[in-house]
């Protein structure tokens, strides 16, 4: 976060989002570009040069968005909640207690009432609110303002936003990763300045994003995409400079086999010959192959035969275990993996094939909790819904395989080595 | 037929409480009675002529205009799926918890303020009859003529006493040393304690209280222990339904594998395989807080 | 509860339950009978005579209990626990912190000072205590509360309470089931005064004397038991009536299969002889086979024969899937079933199978969480430790199979039948 | 070696912070000090020489009397597992989230009170360096010497400043309109917000609280919004490890199936069968609570 001054307005191009309690939505700022907002399409230029922070409403008559002053959530001026334990004891739930007809709140509404003026009015006339007790008054608001309010505040990108762009409406296209199980998996990862990351991302972007704002564009990240092209919305909407970019190489899962060993990769427009090796009697040697790839993938798969790399994290709808099993030899020693999966029988699997190995500790399979509470006086507790799940991870360090490399000298003298193949 | 009866393939009657189930997520309560007017259910199945069902059993299909629905039994645990909402109602694992930390069985006599929907009277009064009985009091007069009808319709009439008391102000009317235990599912249950001492027999009775948020916990259990109550317990008891699905994921198959390829010499066109696999899924959103359950003794 | 006066005292050979906070203990009451408390055998006689609820404390010189006055937990007159946000700041914990000794401790204990003076003592002499944090003091005391407190409160048995006994120590022999499973089992169930019960029960007849509980000796139990006898301690600790436990007909899962339709029980003491009928082309029947059974169980067998049962309740180590397939047709229509297991697999494995039936409705798999709260003024969190699970739920409704019994008049003019095969 | 360092197969060097894995619940750290008299780590595996490990690889095995250890790399997780307790100490979960929801990323300038035990430090130091800076503060003169040593023997001396503070009386020192984010991990943290209102940059700029009390959190909140924070959200986040076992279980075998058994005519003489599946089972108790995280924003 810079402290300049103009570095806080909302610029021309700028990646933003909009920021509305349990509901974000991402949005470029700029001449002919839009946001949509329940099938209406607003212009987004109309934001350029407000601060970083504004709140803004809505108009659903002008289709543009007002500047409105910051008004407390629970600031309800008209509406009376009185403390826990208010009487409901004269409160009869007809279905018909809502005092003004969806064709006065429509009316309401097109007048140019604003979002909490509107809530007011509906609760004044609603002729049971002042008998509900203080639970069902606060569900009662909270669907008027769910359905009546937009209000949202501009915001900068970052991690947290993102996931809450995608939590609500499109958490299944990034498997169901939580903001908690995203902030575990980059500790566990201890990904940082300089960090080369080899990123898995089968979900729109989110890890490469994550792993980018915490290099900071002075690493290296290798991104294995799932498909044949990189789709990456969720690394897009942070919008982040092209210097940083630069630092990706972008390898598809397609060609994933390619940075093996024993496959030479020849540029693209040279004639592509399989040779398969006999297979001899002795153990399994898989025989050499050639393949053509275009000059970026062949400098993706390049920097990863050439390097080894600091962690690793995955998230994708692929089954976790074979992928992990052929990347983990390119991360350096002492190096931390975690893996993401929506399902815990995949991880099982996964982590039953890395006990065996002998080349990764600490294999640890987790599952997380995230609870959010409301806390406002006489009226506090935890929230009435939860997210179920926010997947599984599985985590590990790669240590040296095989015999020790150094022996204590009060049991023998052995010749310092440590240099058994990786 | 009484939610009580315990008989083999007992069959449909007049004055029946039927529950019609229509869908994994649509069941419905009616009424089997010959003198109503509306005797047709409408369902998205079609309609269903309540008449019709009598002398079946339960448990049978029944094949209406598009499908067919099933009529079952009614249980607590149905009614409380389909009762008319009169008051925010207390669902199975709360209900679960409150008859067992009460100590509830055959036999046990019962407070319960306030009634509301009548979700709970009904579970409790499964639990303690045919000997026992359950107290319900309720301040609002429309709630208490309607569990009343309800009570009647469900041959609990010999259970439960549906009672219209302010217990705030009045308590548990004349029981005094009379009950086993007491549930307060009230906006302010520390106003009740008093007067759950005083309805309690001594030497082991139980109270619960049943709140949303946490200041109403902190009040009553000040209350409990300024009144004498012992071995108070708080707890928070919430269910999750797992939905069961076969899974298929892509796996990659890693060079060696696919050079030992099945089909011949040749390198599969896919670096695919696909695995296959039974899971419970969690779903998106599940319930995060329905109230807080406090319970204590009486000695 | 009978409110009878004489049955609030403790009777010589009740069963009773010795209720400490988070742990207790059942137990027999009257000579010769006793009671292990940390390696201590306490006779059980001495409390013959005093009612039910009265607070004993464990002298661990003399070796018996004292009775003591019920003193709130979180009174402890001498300890300043002072508001949330107590100033920890001149606090470092070197480990030596502890004014008292060990030895101290003890000679402390030897010479007959009471749990609760004894914590006060340790505390007053605790040169840290004054400094710690609230949090750190909560956790201080509780740590010498459990190391040095032995009070107890004599209670008659209850399903909570049993559930309590088995909760700490011995959970696994019950499979893990926790008081809130139990609880909704028996909801689900629709388990009640009257009610004929199939209980599959490998958990220490946890289940058996849940069902007994709640029929309150005024329906039928068979219990189906994992082993060749039945083995229920936690049946046992209730001490029901005698008249009651005949209600109940053993049957061993070893002689399930008798209750087929398929084989004929003899009486033992006349020959077994198994004829293995010729399999035919058509549809495979199982031959028709004879067993020989004890009076008991032949008695048992034939009462499942002869009946439909109005619920289903079933936890054990045994896979669910083909003990509950074969079981389901013992039940009536419109009835509901429960089976509690440990692991999720085997449920989903049940659950699947259950699904083609066609004969069950309302199939449902449940997972429970259950969260304990300390509730003390300025000091209220959730517990700091949780059980993990309490198992998991598979609950279901008996329907009849195959085609419509009845139709919609306005449809078709069907004869009413409703006579399919069970 | 520094917390922060990252290049291929780095070997151990004197002045190195190591950590040496003895099993799956222990993990020691040692600091590697030529000049220091005790150089020899005990462990359950036997004695390990500290010297003996330089210009070895981490990552690598040590052979010790009883079986071998391994040495790693330090990171701040591994050093949450492995610090001296001076205080109650923050775990995994909650220190993952408190670096997400600070908006924590290389450059960022926090201030953090107390330091304690510097668990949280180690992660907020990663993420921020080397552009960033964590500025720490403590009332304890001891905490704040231990502090200051770790921050030089694991070479962040560049990235954390410890300084001794009463931030409930004096707040972030000269710090004003400076930082990203504040983090209060107090036992008062309403005392200390007027104070990070002031070290705080205005624009977006977060605060973070930590406490296990909901009464903290209630006027911790109350605080906030008095002092115009805004977007206040209050959570809670464990983490439950799962034991992953292939479990046998029995499987009664129906008579049809027993008539068809495998071996002939017999009928096999157990009913049982065993079906094996791999599971990944919750431990019979886990984290039921560490504390409230509460997040604010200042416009």
């Amino acid at each position: 976060m810079t402290s300049e001054a103009s570095a806080s307005l909302i610029q021309d191009g700028a990646r933003v989002i909009f920021q509305r309690k349990d509901w974000s939505k991402e949005a470029t700022v700029g001449a002919g570009k839009s946001l949509v907002i329940s099938k209406l399409k607003i212009k987004t230029d109309e934001v350029i040069g407000l601060p970083y922070g504004t709140l803004v409403e809505l108009n659903k008559q002008t289709g543009k968005f007002d500047r409105v002053e910051a008004v407390e959530e629970d600031d309800f001026a008209d509406i009376e909640f009185g403390e826990a334990g208010g009487d409901n004891r004269n409160l009869v739930d007809t279905g018909t207690a809502q005092g003004l007809s969806t064709g006065e709140i429509a009316e309401l509404k097109i007048s140019g009432v604003k979002g909490m003026e509107l809530i007011n009015n509906i609760v004044q006339n609603s002729s049971t609110f002042g008998d509900r007790q203080e639970y069902g008054k606060e569900k009662y608001v909270a669907k008027k303002k769910e359905k009546h309010i937009y209000r949202f505040r501009i915001l900068r990108p970052t991690l947290r936003l993102a996931c809450d762009v995608y939590s609500s409406m499109k958490v299944n296209k990034i498997n169901h990763i939580r903001v908690d199980t995203l902030a575990i998996m980059l500790s566990l990862s201890n990904i940082q300045a300089g960090s080369k990351v080899l990123v898995v991302d089968g979900v729109q972007g989110l890890l490469l994003a994550a792993a980018m704002e915490r290099t900071g564009g002075t690493g290296k990240i290798v991104h294995v995409h799932p498909g044949p092209q990189p789709i990456i919305p969720a690394y897009d909407l942070f919008g982040f400079p092209d210097s940083w970019t630069d630092t990706i190489h972008h390898l598809s899962i397609d060609n994933l086999e390619v940075v093996s060993s024993h496959v030479e990769i020849l540029p693209k427009g040279e004639e592509s010959m399989e040779t398969d090796g006999a297979s001899s009697d002795g153990p399994v040697e898989p025989p050499l192959k050639k393949r053509k790839l275009n000059a970026l993938q062949t400098a993706s798969a390049n920097y990863m035969k050439e390097n080894t790399m600091d962690a690793l994290i995955m998230a994708s709808r692929h089954h976790p275990k074979s992928i992990l099993l052929f990347l983990l030899p390119f991360l350096s020693l002492s190096k931390n993996f975690v893996v993401h999966c929506a399902y815990r029988e995949p991880l099982v699997d996964t982590f039953q094939a890395l006990r065996g190995l002998g080349s990764v500790l600490r294999i640890c399979l987790n599952d997380t909790a995230l609870r959010y509470y409301q806390v406002l006086p006489s009226r506090t507790h935890p929230e009435n819904s939860m997210s179920g799940s926010g997947g599984f991870l599985l985590s590990g360090t790669t240590v040296e395989k095989g015999a020790a490399a150094v022996v204590e000298k009060e049991q023998e003298s052995v010749p310092e080595d440590g240099k058994e193949e990786e | 037929m009484s939610f009580l009866t315990s008989s083999n393939h007992p069959t449909v009657a007049e004055g029946d409480t039927v529950m019609i189930y229509i869908d994994y997520s649509t069941i419905l309560a009616a009424q089997i009675d010959l003198s109503a007017k509306q005797s047709v259910i409408h369902t998205k199945k079609g309609p269903v002529s309540l008449k019709n069902l009598i002398g079946h059993r339960y448990g049978t299909k029944l094949t209406c205009k598009s499908g067919y629905v099933q009529i079952l039994q009614p249980t607590p645990e149905l009614w409380t799926k389909t009762l008319p909402f009169r008051t925010q109602i207390l669902y199975l694992p709360d209900i679960s918890m409150i008859v067992m930390h009460l100590d509830l069985k055959p036999g046990s006599l019962v407070g319960e303020s306030g009634t509301g929907s009548g979700s709970l009277s009904h579970a409790i009064a499964r639990t303690v009859a045919p000997s026992g009985h359950l107290y319900t009091f309720d301040y609002h007069d429309v709630r208490v003529q309607q569990a009343r009808k309800e009570v009647v319709q469900h041959g609990l009439e010999d259970i439960i006493t549906v009672q219209l008391a302010d217990v705030y102000e009045n308590g548990y009317g004349t029981l005094e040393n009379h009950l086993d235990a007491v549930m307060l599912d009230l906006p302010m249950p520390w106003l009740a304690i008093p007067h759950a001492k005083k309805a309690l027999k001594k030497g082991g009775s139980r109270v619960g209280s049943f709140s949303p948020c946490i200041e109403q916990v902190q009040r009553t259990c000040e209350e409990l222990k300024k009144h004498g109550f012992s071995d108070l317990v708080t707890l928070e008891c919430l269910m999750r339904p797992l939905e069961v699905k076969v899974m298929n994921m892509n796996s990659w198959q890693p060079p060696e594998v696919r050079a030992a390829g099945v089909d011949g010499d040749r390198r599969p066109k896919t670096p695919f395989s696909q695995i296959s696999f039974s899971t419970a899924i969690i779903p998106k959103e599940v319930p995060g807080h329905s109230g807080f359950l406090t319970f204590a003794s009486l000695f």
